[in-house]
């Protein structure tokens, strides 16, 4: 038996070919010291592990999540109209599974809490023999699985997680993020805020009281701040809060003109819905209309938040409104298999199962390391996002990102923003050393 | 000196006077009965008696020792059990368990975590305790469950829960109310039988006459929160003023 | 044997067997079929058995003997990780300091909390247990960020100090191990078209699991123990008895959040990461269903308890819309569609809904839990005999 | 000064939220001694009343209409409610503009057969049963709800908007002579709070003017007594858990323009209705109420920027702080009575 084999799937195959007896020894696994890697596949397929939350306040998000992974299975194993592969610059994909192995997935529910995250993301790996696993839908469980996939030898490719954290101070070896994040928002958004209110404003500031809200009000305010902005207050509310009057009421008070809501999710949800009920936007403050702004804005909260989004400035990764070649492609193979436009959390994961699989198809090989030189410092295009940078210091993509706002006569449910500006990638871009953490060696594991 | 000496005790609720000045000596190895129609402040004294109240005046002696500003479990320890009105014992253990636990209480004080010892295997307690239920008639009993047993025999066995820790003073409160005559007689006989039996001394707080005429030997009445009389059962029976204020309140009560 | 009675003694040698053979007992099914999905014997799954089992058997000590109900237990848990993680941050790898340490560390905590809440009783115990928990959680997502990493937890860095540990080859990550040996480690073994795993980590939980276990046994037994049920059925008796009822509740808040702190260390040598989540309140509140739906009050009760939700947790959640279509695609189309749609609502993105049904049942039709199913059967197979066992309702703790 | 005040309304408004949900819960403790673990997802179900009503409301036919497009280039499929069809445009229009003040006299029938189908369906057989039994019984049935409402209404929260008339805010500061647009407070808000007010003195005045209430009262403080006089105490209290869950139903109703509603919102106010009522005293209907505005007030002080400068996190923890002081200082919470729930 070949070192290679040490992984359940491979094991019981090499074992049913053998027809020894069905009987071999015990095996005794260490995380390193083999040539091989984890749950190398050796069969005629390959387990992909699809770990979105299903429970929880992020569900919807994740059902999403897992229809761009079931496309994105689909479109690899050469069914349907072939998505992105179509319009990807790499042409390494050929429809056949990934290097000839048929692709199949496991899902599990990671319920927006690290540890319930990491207990599916184990089980994928040690009972399901997944290659790689990939999903999510807050930085909480990015940077958990992340760490796990390290530890375990498996290639980690983020969903949707927001915090520069993610690709920053907590970044490894063997996670890859295609979302933008925190740092890009402030980037992005404060040209435009300063074009369309002015360089003479004072922002007031409500964030997230965790890393994520950290770190979004501090890229926004150093970037609205380099523009001419003044912050007049910053005030932290807890993640459990649902109610947020008191905190919007003193905001007139304070002599602000601009409120941002560094919130996600439910919380952003209510903040903004808040705020509107207020009438803060219909108020002259400094002579001014006062105006609200929430850095990261997803379909999903737009929904939720109804009408109070309409106007409202924010960045999105990407939105099903592009005109690019690659985002229509991607439109119009998922409205027809599921009857809606996609969301930015759908194309996220949709693009990274494509991005695995095409890395392994140029790598030659499922190894983690292979995998991971084969993403670093890669350049793309055709997935929606124009050309677009893996690099290799972080492991994070370089993109153009969306500002958005809200629209004002929506023609459907899923109608709800409007691009105003594709930021450049230049504007966007800045040095890997700034967040700190250390990428580490790959791991291929076993 | 009686083992237990109550000075110019006074408690007071809001506007109501429970207690006035209370004085009561009980004597060593005596049955001591405290009567006295409904309001009377029976249930009052008691408290004081045990720790749950404090009273605003007044002193309490046992043995020479303030039982005042102790907790309940302090006063027991120093030999003072307490008998309730509807029978206290512990419902969801067996018989034989009910009766470990006084006998723990009584070798081992009032908290030890001995945690990793069996407490059947203690054969000093188990012996202990099987030798109560053998003399309160329960041996029987043993395994089942407290709670199922019949109200008399609860009574039965929480005075021998009282009696496990050999307590130097017996406070009975009530011990026969609510009981058929058949129970109530028993427990009469058990605790003749105990009174000849121990050197321990009784104070009981009753209703019923029957039950304090065949047990006590001296009488303690009680009205309106003040001692009346007292005096042996024979003077107490003809005396006029124990006949108004009591006789008259239970005619009311009937 | 062990200073327990032969009763014990056999519970104590079956559970076990049962821990050390559950790598075959957990794994049934062979590989590659159908029903592999139900198979539990991998790493991850069999560590949280046996991890969640010390945290139910010690929340069991306090709430099954006492009947004082905590909500507040998972906060224990939470710091016993945050002690055992910083102790792999700061001094080893190796996890015996870790899970030390978190034992001591929960401890303490206990003893604080303890002090306070058990001022009060009933309800308003368990809100003031709820209070404290609430306040760890919120306070270690948000301004204690510096010390517990917030929303991202902490897991172990290369660059963390670990005193007493040489410094990693280059390439290598810190990896929590007993002396060298690591947890992740697992032997694997093919018999046929079966596999059995027998991970490292695992091995080290079940140990813990059958000391803490064993533990309870004595405690259960000992006069400590029986003075914990006479707090639960009358503390008015006990007081009046002579013994100090405050020591007692005490003494089992603090054993059952060592536990709880056990588990805690234990989580984190087993898969190194801490998050706050840990803490919330529906932490807590699991604990206490655990215990409740196993059999509050029985030895292997909240084992059970615990169990039954890990493995919903696990295993439901994971099937999915495609492996259904696979198990009914033997049947006709039309029958397969109304199946899967039939069945589809309880499984994957629905196992709460199924576990929400298993709460209402158990306790509708079980009062006393897991257990008290288990009994009923057993005492159909026995009901033949004549009257060997003398129905001894509540006056000893069931099995 | 105008900040104070500010917060001071905040509090009351935030008070009247948590009086009115821990209301029916102390209610449903008082009189039936059930640990109700399902009462935050009744209040979550009230929320979707107005959910249901208003996509009814909303029911459409689809159109074609040429002129425009859909995402994947179609023609536009344009829905138009049949309430159009019926009353015209406009009407149609301010029909489900009025959607959720409607949806209070859907909610209320709805909610009062939801509690006694629950009261005499599983609570009744739980009223001996330890209270351990009973949480795990009601989380069960919170969960089996929740999850009944995320299999048809998703997981994502879903906007009930007011009524246009309702929309803006009120300038209490002009109104007082301070300067404009510094105390603002929304009409919607301003309207909930009159609404729990409402609601509120209206469950007092029945318990203590009615026979019906008197006999509840009564067997609030002595079940037995009262079941000996011959009444039977049984029927009332069904309908007092009916009446309980309408309460936390219309709590719901109410709040869906406030925060939009999603199944876990049960769950999100479960702890906080808890913390309330125990804070309050057990089976205290008063204490409660003195405990949601009390708590609601040092919620909203606590949230001020100039208090979190000094310290930062207390708007974390305030809430449990509080109760942990007030429960250590006062042993039975604010107005609780002796031996309820304290075993």
């Amino acid at each position: 038996m070949s070192k290679t084999n040490l992984t359940r799937r491979g094991l019981i195959k090499t074992g049913a070919v053998a027809g020894a007896a069905g009987l071999t020894l015990p095996t005794y696994l260490r995380a390193d010291g083999h040539s091989g890697f984890t749950n190398a596949p050796t069969g005629s397929t390959v387990t992909l592990g699809f770990n979105v939350p299903q429970s929880g306040p992020y569900a919807d998000e994740g059902a999403d999540e897992l229809r761009a992974y079931e496309l994105a299975v689909e479109h690899l194993n050469g069914g349907g109209d072939g998505g992105l592969m179509n319009t990807f610059s790499s042409k390494a994909l050929q429809g056949n599974g990934i290097l000839g192995k048929k692709v199949e997935y496991v899902t599990g529910d990671t319920q927006t809490k690290s540890d319930a995250a990491r207990a599916s993301a184990r089980s994928m790996i040690e009972k399901d023999g997944a290659v790689m696993i990939t999903g999510g839908s807050s930085s909480g469980v990015a940077v958990a699985v992340q760490a796990l996939c390290q530890e375990a030898g498996v290639i980690f490719m983020a969903g949707l997680t927001h915090s520069n954290d993610t690709t920053g101070k907590d970044k490894k070896a063997n996670g890859f993020r295609h979302f933008f994040n925190s740092y890009m928002s402030g980037a992005a958004l404060a040209p435009i805020l300063a074009n369309n209110y002015g360089t003479e404003r004072k922002a007031y500031h409500l964030t997230a009281d965790y890393n994520w809200g950290y770190t979004t009000e501090e890229a926004v305010r150093n970037s609205t701040e380099a523009m001419g902005w003044e912050t007049v207050a910053a005030v932290k509310t807890p993640l459990t809060q649902t109610d947020f009057s008191s905190y919007i009421a003193p905001v007139l008070q304070s002599g602000a003109d601009v409120l941002v809501l560094n919130h996600y999710g439910g919380n952003m949800v209510n903040s903004l819905t808040n705020a509107v009920q207020f009438g803060l936007r219909e108020k002259q403050v400094n002579g001014k209309n006062f105006e609200i702004v929430v850095p990261l804005y997803s379909r999903l909260m737009a929904k939720g938040a109804g009408a109070n989004v309409k106007g409202i400035f924010g960045s999105t990764n990407w939105h099903w409104s592009l005109q690019d070649e690659g985002s229509k492609a991607f439109v119009q193979s998922f409205g027809t298999k599921y009857g809606f436009p996609p969301s930015q959390a759908a194309h996220t994961c949709y693009v990274q199962a494509l991005l695995y699989a095409d890395a392994v198809e140029r790598a030659g090989s499922f190894n983690p390391c292979a995998v991971g030189e084969a993403l670093s410092d890669f350049q793309f295009d055709g997935m929606g996002n124009g050309p677009t940078l893996y690099r290799g210091e972080d492991h994070q993509c370089f993109k153009d990102v969306l500002v958005v706002k809200g629209k004002e006569n929506p023609t459907s449910e899923f109608d709800l923003l409007e691009i105003v500006e594709i930021t450049p990638v230049s504007q966007v871009t800045y040095d890997a050393s700034i967040f700190g953490g250390e990428l580490g060696a790959c791991n291929p594991g076993a | 000196m009686g083992i237990l000496e109550v000075k110019n005790v006074g408690k007071r609720f809001g506007g109501l006077q429970a207690l006035g000045d209370v004085n009561l000596s009980v004597a060593e190895n005596t049955v001591h009965a405290i009567i006295g129609p409904n309001g009377a402040g029976k249930s009052t004294l008691l408290n004081v008696l045990v720790g749950k109240l404090i009273p605003d005046t007044g002193s309490v002696m046992f043995d020479g020792k303030s039982v005042l500003g102790r907790k309940p479990y302090e006063i027991n320890q120093m030999g003072i059990s307490r008998v309730f009105q509807t029978p206290e014992i512990f419902g969801d253990l067996s018989v034989l368990e009910n009766m470990l636990i006084p006998c723990f209480a009584k070798r081992d004080g009032a908290f030890t975590p001995n945690a990793f010892i069996d407490m059947f295997r203690d054969r000093e307690i188990v012996e202990r305790a099987e030798q109560m239920l053998e003399e309160m008639n329960m041996a029987d009993a043993r395994n089942d469950n407290a709670a199922t047993m019949s109200r008399g025999n609860k009574r039965r066995l929480e005075i021998g829960m009282c009696l496990a820790q050999e307590p130097r003073l017996l406070l009975l409160d009530e011990p026969t109310a609510g009981m058929a005559r058949a129970d109530t007689n028993n427990t009469i006989d058990l605790l003749k039988q105990i009174k000849d039996e121990r050197d321990i001394t009784i104070a009981i707080i009753e209703h019923d006459m029957h039950v304090v005429f065949s047990l006590a030997e001296r009488i303690t009445v009680l009205a309106q929160g003040t001692p009346l009389v007292e005096d042996t059962p024979d003077k107490i029976k003809g005396h006029p003023k124990v006949r108004e204020a009591y006789l008259g309140e239970s005619q009311d009560a009937a | 044997m062990f200073g327990l009675d032969k009763k014990h003694t056999n519970l104590l040698l079956l559970v076990a067997a049962l821990t050390m053979l559950a790598p075959f007992i957990l794994n049934p099914f062979p590989e590659g079929s159908g029903m592999a999905q139900f198979n539990a014997g991998y790493p991850d799954l069999m560590q949280r058995f046996v991890i969640f089992g010390i945290f139910a058997i010690g929340f069991n000590i306090l709430f099954g003997l006492t009947g004082y109900l905590s909500f507040g237990h998972a906060a224990f848990l939470g710091v016993g990780s945050y002690a055992a993680m910083w102790m792999m941050k700061l001094l080893t790898m190796n996890v015996i300091p870790a899970i030390a340490v978190s034992i001591v560390v929960a401890g303490l905590f206990s003893l604080l909390v303890g002090w306070i809440s058990l001022r009060r009783s009933g309800i308003y115990f368990s809100i003031l247990t709820l209070a404290f928990a609430q306040m760890s959680y919120a306070l270690a997502y948000s301004v204690l960020t510096p010390i517990t990493g917030g929303e991202t937890g902490l897991q172990p860095k290369l660059q963390d100090p670990r005193i007493l540990d040489g410094a990693l080859e280059a390439g290598a990550s810190p990896r929590a191990n007993l002396f060298g040996l690591e947890m992740t480690s697992s032997f694997e073994w093919s018999v046929g078209s079966w596999l059995f795993t027998f991970n490292v980590g695992y091995y080290v939980a079940a140990v813990a699991m059958l000391l803490s276990f064993y533990m309870a046994i004595r405690i259960f037994n000992s006069p400590f123990g029986m003075m914990l049920r006479a707090i639960k059925s009358n503390q008015q008796r006990m007081n009046y008895t002579g013994l100090n009822s405050k020591p007692y509740t005490l003494a089992a808040f603090v054993v059952s959040g060592m536990y709880a702190g056990l588990a805690g260390g234990l989580m984190v040598a087993m898969d190194t990461q801490v998050g706050a989540e840990r803490m919330f309140w529906t932490a807590s509140g699991e604990v206490v269903l655990m215990t409740i739906l196993g059999g509050a009050g029985t030895l292997i009760g909240p084992v059970l308890g615990a169990g039954m939700i890990k493995y919903m947790e696990n295993i439901m959640s994971k099937i999915n819309e495609t492996i259904l279509h696979q198990w009914f695609a033997f049947l006709p189309d039309g029958i397969e569609n109304l199946l899967v749609a039939m069945v589809y609502p309880f499984i994957g993105k629905g196992w709460h809904l199924t576990l929400g049904l298993i709460f209402m049942l158990v306790v509708i039709f079980l009062p006393g839990g897991l257990v008290e199913g288990g009994q009923r059967i057993a005492r159909l197979f026995k009901r033949k005999k004549p009257s060997s066992d003398t129905p001894d309702g509540k006056t000893t703790p069931a099995e | 000064m105008e900040a104070i005040i500010l917060q001071i309304l905040n509090g009351l408004d935030k008070g009247s939220a948590y009086a009115l949900i821990a209301l029916g819960l102390t209610l449903i403790f008082g009189t039936l001694g059930v640990v109700n673990f399902a009462h935050g997802a009744l209040f979550m179900i009230g929320a979707f009343c107005a959910v249901t009503l208003s996509r009814l409301l909303q029911l459409s036919h689809t159109v074609i209409d040429d002129s425009q497009t859909d995402f994947l280039g179609n023609p536009l499929k344009v829905e138009v409610p049949y309430l159009y069809d019926i009353f015209g445009q406009s009407t149609g229009d301010a029909i489900i503009d009025w959607a959720v003040p409607i949806s209070i006299l859907f909610a209320i029938p709805v909610m009062i057969a939801i509690g006694v189908a629950m009261e005499r369906g599983l609570i009744k057989h739980f009223y001996k049963r330890p209270h351990a039994d009973q949480i795990l019984v009601t989380f069960g049935l919170a969960i089996v709800l929740q999850e009944i409402i995320k299999y048809y209404y998703g997981a994502n929260p879903i906007p009930t908007p007011a009524p246009d008339a309702f929309r803006g805010s009120f300038d209490f500061g002009a109104a007082l002579g301070f300067d404009p647009n510094v105390i603002i407070y929304p009409y919607w808000r301003l309207v909930y709070f009159a609404f729990a007010a409402l609601i509120i003195g209206g469950v007092f005045a029945f318990l203590q003017f009615t026979t019906f209430g008197m006999v509840v009262r009564a067997g609030m403080a002595d079940r037995e007594t009262v079941q000996l006089l011959g009444i039977n105490i049984d029927k009332r209290f069904t309908l007092m858990f009916g009446l309980a869950a309408a309460v936390a139903g219309l709590a719901g109703v109410m709040y869906t323009p406030i925060n939009s509603p999603n199944y876990h919102m049960g769950m999100d106010f479960l702890v906080l209705s808890f913390v309330v009522v125990v804070v309050g005293g057990m089976g205290s209907l008063p204490g409660a109420v003195l405990a949601g505005f009390l708590l609601g007030i040092l919620e909203s002080f606590a949230s001020m920027r100039e208090v979190l400068e000094f310290l930062p996190g207390l708007n974390q923890i305030i809430i449990y702080l509080v109760a942990i002081i007030i429960l250590l200082t006062r042993p039975r919470g604010l107005m609780g009575r002796k031996g309820v729930m304290e075993e």
